[in-house]
């Protein structure tokens, strides 16, 4: 599936979009990976209240099942307006 | 109802006077901007990233929530990205409805939904660096009013 | 602060971008225009009567006021008398704040002071005959809430 | 004292203004005097509830004294904006 960051998400990864393979089953276990993976993504997810989440591009929450979801994204609350 | 995301600067002006003049039947139009503050010269640029796709996506249910919910015979949102000046317009909502409650309630709720559900994010570049805008407490507060 | 009575029609568009662009400091720009609502075919015009004089002060003195309640950056009146035409543009207002909340609050409350102390009388033209418009009850309960 | 008239107030009494000399202390007062005048004065200022009164251009009560006064103006509620 895409994962796509944005914002500080994306800085603190340093990379906007990447191709992930998993089997998580939901949100918070697909962050559990990346979590897992490198210190740049544990510091991105460390405080998951701090952060959003969109499953093929509409708001969703971290116990979201993933099933059938192609694009996940994860960025901080929206400042738009 | 037209929504456009775009990087290019709009004339605000022209767009709220054929905003105005293409409404049939309204006796009320409202119009809200937004302006890069300078921040008492704090501010030198800002800089708005979002998410191409859901932006759109998501701008359209906002109208849509908006057009169930008031008798509007028009609505128009336009909402910038990329790098903006201080003194230069973010993005504009305008609303035509037949009476002023509903105009003026309906381009609240647009910006009220505009501030916290609409996946942009704001960058201010100043002297001393560059920083991601924080969300607002009273912005995610303010969508409870609806 | 500009308030402007005038026969005359006015570019909505060139005052609402003249205004966003004098600005300084200023994040939230919100502009209200009253339209002459076509009635569905029944209205063939309108009849602005005013008060030379009085109406020039009460306006002055609704901007005054609310001046001393929101944190404004500017504010702007036009109102119109004599005859209009359906679809042409009976008035506005324009507030320019630091944030959205108080320029919202602004053009609303110079609103429905307008509609209600400012004295402007309106007659309807139409196929029928002319008529007075009557005052409306919800817009006297509409300063309850300011 | 000069009195205006405007609206459907102007087109009832038939002038937009008149120069009125009165001993009236009141608005209330001068009311009466202009209502013994003529049908047109009475059928305009049949119904109080139905006017609006200012002294020299500020809005008043019908009970406020005319003492000093210039200019009053009788109007239905007003329908701007």
């Amino acid at each position: 599936m895409e994962v796509l960051y944005f914002a500080w998400v994306r800085e603190r990864i340093g990379l906007p979009r990447e191709r992930v393979e998993t089997q998580a089953a939901t949100v918070a276990e697909l962050v559990e990976e990346l979590r897992a993976r490198e210190d740049r993504y544990a510091a991105a997810f460390a405080d998951l209240t701090a952060l959003r989440v969109a499953l093929d591009q509409e708001l969703a929450n971290f116990d979201a099942p993933l099933a059938g979801v192609r694009e996940v994204a994860f960025f901080p609350p929206m400042t738009g307006g | 109802m037209r929504i456009a995301v775009q990087s290019e600067a709009f004339d605000l002006g022209a767009e709220v006077s054929a905003f105005a003049a293409e409404v049939r039947g309204a006796g009320a139009v409202v119009s809200f901007t937004g302006l890069v503050r300078d921040e008492g010269g704090r501010l030198s640029a800002m800089e708005i990233e979002h998410y191409p796709g859901m932006t759109e996506k998501a701008i359209a249910g906002i109208v849509e929530k908006a057009a169930r919910r008031w008798s509007l015979a028009d609505a128009l949102v336009i909402h910038r990205h990329g790098r903006l000046e201080p003194g230069e317009a973010i993005m504009m909502v305008a609303t035509a409805a037949p009476h002023r409650a509903d105009a003026f309630a309906a381009a609240e709720f647009l910006m009220d939904y505009l501030k916290s559900r609409a996946p942009f994010w704001k960058k201010e570049i100043g002297a001393d660096g560059a920083e991601w805008v924080a969300a607002k407490d009273a912005d995610e507060d303010a969508l409870n009013r609806w």
